[in-house]
């Protein structure tokens, strides 16, 4: 027993003689000493992530006149919630003042399909590209990947072109196509990452069991997707929520986006900035996907732990 | 304020719908894509719409913050076929493009209905007439080059009189910093940098060098001492700036005049919406200085409306409506009283403007005072690129002979 | 459908590299110049200064939000209490657009305003924290706020990561004598292979598209210290009407990045060929 | 070789109580089985020992050292994990040798426990390969070899063969008895599964709801079980059991029910004659010992044949109570036809009806 050999009283209780039980190194103490470092580190970290936040929230509770006098850290002596509600319904860009508010419902009517359509078809490839593959179709997806390399910007002409000539410029279906065609190289990675985690068995039966592509997809793997699909919704959410330009060339003026509206509020070249109300105009967007992951955070991830854990 | 111009609108709008009511054809619906966002901008593009309601039209507002993007838009909605009634663009060459690929609509007849020839500064004429067409209605002027400065400050300082040279504005600049103040506010971002060099160029090359340089991009003028002199004096002034400046925003540097932290400032007269945001006046609280001398030019630089090509009958009657309206005497004065900037034409009241715009509006009386700015005489990418090389001059260390021959190379480019 | 998305990147690639062969400005026009928007845009101070503030960004970014993603989940792994809110706390950043986050980020950094006038006030007159105004540090000043926000969702993905790993696993190595940093490090690092490489290409797409940050942080500046492409290639695209340049910056941007990645491919195929013949 | 000596155990997870007060002697070099349903506490057991799970009061004692509170790896212990918890990333010798590397062994030291380690295990023509190119019984040896290499005072194995199909079960079964008996190390072997813990342990330990319900060697828990649980746990098909009540007979105990009476043998049961007379009790008699001829006392209707290839179970109604026997022999035996039988007095169990104890 050369592990234990060199302690005394191991010996000789290997040589059989009774001894008084003698605790080992108490490990109590050094456990606390390391929740303290966890917890500090944890806490150093949070405080780092929260200081934005801080001055955001300390900085839409000043008056204007506060906020020149240029006390960043400084708590308001005078809270004033008035940029908020001048944020959220009473800011002008340009002849309305109706605040930020205008353009929720259009996101929210943007956000949703936005959502299922992605990921609908992320799965149709991913699945696709994982159990019925070939040569080409890593091809194809290594050219989809590198299309998630070029700034998107450089893309809006010749897409503007496309969509007039399919009478979809300026409309709803025309800002979901946009944000399918943008989104599919990310979704179609995790749908492919995610099936391909799962035993080729399975699908294997299947096939002798005589299903077809899409009864396979269908009967078989969309039931078994769920956790990554909340994935997918999580990134889509935010991505789409947060989108800003895709949203102003290629939705139209009635379906334009509350991004729209809180770039308008926000920024300005030779305007005066209202910084309060910019720094709650921008909380209260942010306030949608936050929720989001507030409420599936868990399912998050969870989600993605089902879709990382082969090797 | 907010109430006053809700019941304009209200009453614009009633008369409106009276007007409608009135006439059988269909209201002239104009959608409008401008980039005026912020509170003073959303108020004085609100006195186009209400000028145009009374007029009978209906005026649909598409605001998009920031010029590059609404002009973006603006583009791309042509491309897709689904064009705005008029789009905002500035007083330059940024629409020459589309005036070329003929998918603009010219507006000859309020032109000559309403003798712009007679009124319009040189320089706007020249800009929004191509071969003889007018493609373009000018809504204001702005000067980007004024020279801002803090009373208070001043007086901190011991500053008595106004700098009448370049030379007593630096020697401010000292005082200032002797007493502990930051002696020029500037916000270190490129089209800052830019305002300062024009601010320089102006009082210090003069007018002649300044056409020589932008609009004639003459090497040899490029090249000359005076010029050199021109960016030395330019470098000089970045000595007085604080560390914070880079990237600062022109509204933070402007705070820094309103609480008196600043001395000296130089910005287009926009400034004047922070000050007055923070309740200062003109003359009392702060001063303006529009440029050295008596025979200092005057910068245009200034937003136009242009009319995106249409067949439809209801629309070119509604494009037609809306040059007219915004370049009438009275919306005139409303838009740049809110705006901060001074009307397009002279010929109008300006008792109630304040007093740094009257001062504007009587050098703008002196035809040989006007001057486009960059913009007028440049394309947008050479423009660009000479932004590039001064912002770089800026902020770095450079000889400043590799500065003029980097000039002159860029605006070699076509 | 992968094949007509496919026509429309490989259209507007194409498109893109028809057009940076022309002397396009505002419209595309189809006229051939050669390569001469190439030696333009090398020719030009400021693009070649933004693509090397792109490597030193790229590298930094990646490395620091990795690390500090991993860490995060690593220490919010070790049964924490408050689980939840913390990971909302370090998630936040990328749920906000960077249109107020950049400012704020801005107003912070700022010798004048920021963090080090309020150190100094507390006591500490030499304290220094003035990147964002140094021409050589200022690309750092991004990096910071960069990591700021993609933290969390590297956080995110690494932490769904571990508790995808097997408890006895964690069991086996205690029983082993392995100490845990040793287990994160050699076992359970490893073993999260796709979840790195996940997170790996979507901050990759990130880097080479950063824009936001930048424009909002710093506008370029001081200067161009802190240009990077995309800004450069958005410049060019909307304000200065060039299309034909921009379409050039973005095809050489791409090029880069193939030149990047082909390599790392052709090995990880060649790798994955070998397990399948074992 | 180490004994290891469990005293007044306590484990609670939160509020929840799994294990209270808990004294458990493992002698040095016996082979010891924790046996158990899901949830009997016996992985709980298992893993407090290794230190995997923290103790809130009591001991533990592992070869003379109070190891409550050290670490798994200053134990002395090895341990085998259902799931064989192999690093996936590395090859089988890594996976053996990783925790040898970490502490610091000396590198020929390394070497010479794995090639040990990997001949006993029939594992050298696999030091190269990596788990995931491994069949199931090869990982679990792969596992083994991992405990192997840290000479283990004593192994611990929680439900190592619970993953494989029942053909490598036995097979490894018997290479784990034999590994023990050349290792002779103690091994505490946790299980839900009465053949391994028949076939393996030295001693049995039955648990249920965090308690030790026996201990003893199998056969001895197998023939004399402790209560009514120990009784009906182990056995396949089960114990059979009748309700009746305990009297006092002319010579000794009789068990009397409604459908039976049964003289009991009276060296192994006496009646407490100062208590009242009569005792409620149930009577339990293994299927084995159920003798099935022409003259036994007994009779009843069969319900069913199953045989068992070796043998044949039958399933027997007597007087609507449904008893299982077992039968060695091929003789005729019909479904629905009456047979006559007879118990085993020497060798039926009797537990209290209200406390489930053995009497």
């Amino acid at each position: 027993m050369p592990r234990m050999g060199t302690h005394p009283s191991q010996q000789r209780a290997d040589a059989g003689i009774a001894v008084a039980p003698r605790p080992m190194r108490r490990r109590a103490r050094r456990i606390d000493v390391a929740r303290v470092g966890i917890y500090a580190f944890l806490i150093a970290a949070a405080l780092f992530f929260l200081t934005p936040l801080y001055i955001m929230v300390v900085t839409s509770l000043k008056s204007m006149d506060e906020i020149r006098q240029g006390f960043l850290f400084a708590l308001p002596e005078h809270f004033t919630i008035e940029p908020w509600r001048a944020a959220w319904s009473e800011v002008c860009t340009g002849v309305s003042c109706d605040g930020i508010r205008t353009g929720f419902w259009n996101s929210v009517m943007i956000v949703v399909p936005s959502v299922i359509f992605p990921i609908l078809i992320g799965a149709i490839n991913g699945y696709a590209l994982s159990f019925w593959r070939t040569r080409a179709a890593d091809w194809l997806f290594a050219m989809l990947l590198l299309g998630a390399f070029i700034p998107a910007q450089v893309m809006i002409y010749p897409l503007v072109k496309v969509l007039a000539a399919a009478s979809l410029f300026s409309s709803l279906p025309g800002i979901v196509v946009i944000h399918v065609i943008f989104s599919m190289p990310v979704m179609t990675l995790l749908f492919r990452n995610y099936y391909a985690s799962l035993p080729q068995e399975l699908f294997k039966a299947a096939r002798i069991d005589g299903g077809g592509f899409w009864r396979i997809f269908l009967q078989l793997m969309l039931p078994m997707s769920t956790p990554i699909m909340i994935v997918g919704a999580i990134m889509q959410v935010t991505g789409v929520w947060n989108d800003y330009i895709f949203g102003l060339v290629f939705a139209g003026r009635e379906n334009l986006p509350m991004t729209v509206q809180l770039n308008n509020v926000i920024n300005t070249t030779t305007g005066e900035r209202l910084y309060n109300v910019n720094m709650a105009a921008t909380i209260l967007t942010s306030l949608v996907p936050l929720l989001v992951y507030f409420v599936s955070g868990r399912w998050f991830v969870r989600g993605i732990a089902a879709g990382a854990v082969k090797g | 304020m907010k109430t006053f111009s809700l019941v304009a609108s209200t009453l614009a709008l009633a008369l409106a719908t009276q007007a409608n009511a009135q006439s059988t054809a269909a209201p002239f619906k104009a959608e409008v894509i401008h980039w005026w966002t912020s509170g003073g901008e959303s108020a004085a593009v609100k006195t186009l719409a209400d000028g145009y309601r009374a007029s009978g039209g209906v005026w649909v507002d598409n605001a998009v913050a920031l010029g590059e993007q609404a002009r973006s838009v603006a583009i791309n909605r042509i491309v897709g076929g689904n064009p705005p009634t008029a789009a905002q663009f500035n007083t330059s060459k940024q629409f020459l493009d589309l005036v070329e690929q003929g998918m603009l609509n010219p507006i000859d007849e309020v032109a000559a209905r309403e003798g712009w020839e007679k009124f319009l500064p040189e320089t706007v004429l020249n800009v929004i007439r191509v071969k003889g067409h007018y493609y373009a209605a000018p809504v204001n002027i702005h000067m980007p080059a004024w020279i801002w400065y803090s009373k208070a400050a001043f007086k901190k300082a011991g500053i008595t009189a106004e700098p009448k040279t370049m030379d007593e504005l630096f020697v401010a600049l000292d005082k200032l910093r002797a007493a502990g103040l930051v002696p020029l506010a500037h916000g270190g971002q490129s089209w800052q940098d830019n305002i300062v060099f024009t601010a320089v160029l102006i009082n210090v090359g003069g007018r002649e060098l300044y056409l020589k340089i932008l609009r004639d991009r003459d090497a040899k003028a490029i090249q000359s001492d005076a010029f050199k002199n021109v960016l030395t004096t330019y470098k000089r002034l970045q000595g007085y700036v604080d560390k914070g400046s880079p990237g600062r925003n022109w509204n933070d540097a402007t705070a820094m005049l309103i609480t008196g932290k600043a001395g000296v400032q130089f910005m287009g007269d926009w400034a004047k919406g922070e000050f007055s945001q923070a309740g200062q006046t003109a003359g009392k609280d702060f001063g303006c200085i529009p440029g050295f001398g008596a025979n200092s030019p005057y910068v245009i630089q200034g937003d136009v409306f242009v009319f995106p090509k249409t067949k439809d009958p209801a629309a070119i009657k509604a494009q037609l409506a809306i040059a007219g309206v915004i370049t009438a005497p009275a919306t005139q004065v409303a838009f740049n009283i809110k705006k901060g900037s001074i009307p397009i034409r002279t010929d109008v009241d300006a008792s109630k403007m304040d007093v740094c715009a009257q001062q504007g509006l009587a050098i703008m009386k002196d035809k040989s005072r006007h001057l486009g700015n960059g913009e007028i005489y440049l394309s947008p990418d050479q423009n660009g690129a000479l932004s590039d090389i001064l912002t770089a001059y800026w902020n770095r260390n450079v000889p400043v002979e590799k500065v003029q021959k980097d000039i002159a190379s860029a605006l070699k480019q076509r | 459908m992968v094949l007509t998305v496919l026509v429309g990147y490989l259209g507007t690639t194409l498109w893109s590299i028809r057009v940076s062969l022309s002397s396009s400005r505002t419209f595309p026009q189809y006229d051939f110049v050669g390569l001469q928007q190439y030696e333009r845009l090398f020719d030009n101070e400021r693009w070649l200064m933004s693509l090397q503030n792109l490597a030193v960004y790229g590298v930094l970014f990646l490395l620091a939000c990795m690390v500090i993603g991993f860490l995060l989940a690593v220490f919010i792994d070790q049964k924490v209490r408050g689980e939840g809110v913390l990971r909302t706390i370090f998630l936040y950043p990328y749920a906000m657009s960077f249109v107020a986050t950049g400012l704020v980020w801005q107003w912070l950094l700022n010798p004048e305003s920021g963090l080090q006038q309020a150190v100094r006030q507390v006591g500490f007159a030499e304290f220094a924290f003035d990147w964002i105004v140094d021409q050589d540090r200022v690309i750092y000043t991004i990096v910071i706020a960069a990591v700021w926000q993609g933290a969390g969702l590297v956080m995110a993905l690494m932490l769904a990561g571990l508790r995808g790993i097997d408890d006895d696993i964690w069991k086996a190595a205690r029983v082993d004598g392995i100490p845990p940093w040793r287990v994160y490090l050699s076992i359970v690092l490893p073993m999260m292979g796709p979840t790195v490489a996940t997170v790996f290409i979507l901050l990759f797409t990130g880097v080479v598209k950063v824009f936001d940050v930048v424009v909002s942080m710093t506008q370029g500046g001081p200067g161009t210290a802190s240009d990077v492409p995309a800004k450069f290639i958005m410049d060019h695209l909307f304000g200065r009407a060039n299309i034909a340049i921009a379409s050039a910056g973005s095809i050489v941007l791409l090029l880069t990045v193939i030149a990047l990645v082909v390599p790392f491919m052709v090995v990880r195929s060649r790798a994955g060929a070998r397990r399948n013949d074992a | 070789m180490s004994g290891v000596n469990v005293k007044n155990l306590g484990i609670r997870f939160g509020s929840n109580a799994v294990i209270e007060h808990l004294d458990l002697a493992v002698n040095p070099g016996e082979f010891l089985v924790l046996l158990g349903p899901s949830g009997c506490g016996k992985s709980t057991l298992l893993h407090s020992i290794a230190g995997l799970i923290d103790v809130a009061e009591g001991s533990i004692e592992i070869g003379g050292n109070d190891v409550t509170e050290a670490e798994p790896n200053e134990r002395g212990i090895g341990m085998v994990f259902q799931s064989y918890a192999l690093y996936p990333t590395m090859t089988v010798e890594r996976n053996m040798s990783f925790g040898l590397r970490v502490s610091g062994t000396p590198k020929p030291a390394i070497e010479e426990r794995v090639k040990r380690a990997a001949r006993m295990l029939q594992l050298e023509p696999l030091l190269q390969r990596k788990p995931s190119q491994l069949s199931g019984g090869q990982r679990q040896r792969v596992a083994i070899g991992r405990a192997l290499v840290r000479d283990a005072n004593v192994f611990l194995l929680d439900e190592p063969l619970s993953n494989l199909d029942a053909k490598l079960r036995t097979e490894l079964r018997r290479e784990l008895k034999l590994l023990h008996n050349s290792l002779g190390a103690t091994m505490i072997y946790v299980t839900h599964d009465q053949v391994e813990a028949m076939t393996l342990a030295t001693r049995v330990v039955v648990m249920r709801g965090g308690k030790i319900q026996q201990i003893g060697a199998p056969v001895a828990v197998y023939e004399r079980p402790e209560n009514l649980f120990v009784a009906g746990f182990l056995g396949a098909p089960g114990m059979n059991f009748l309700k009746g009540e305990l009297t006092e007979g002319d010579s000794g105990a009789v068990f009397t029910s409604t459908a039976v009476k049964v003289p009991l043998d009276p060296a192994t049961f006496k009646v407490d004659t100062h208590r009242s007379g009569r005792r409620a009790v149930v009577l339990g008699i293994r299927p084995e010992d159920i003798r099935i001829h022409e003259d036994g006392e007994l009779s009843g209707t069969v319900q069913l044949v199953e045989p068992m290839g070796n043998h044949r179970v039958v399933w027997i109604n007597m007087n609507g109570i449904s008893l299982s026997a077992v039968l060695h022999d091929d003789r005729d035996i019909r479904t629905d036809s009456t047979i006559r039988y007879s118990f085993d007095v020497r060798r039926v169990s009797c537990f209290d009806e209200a406390t489930e104890q053995r009497l």
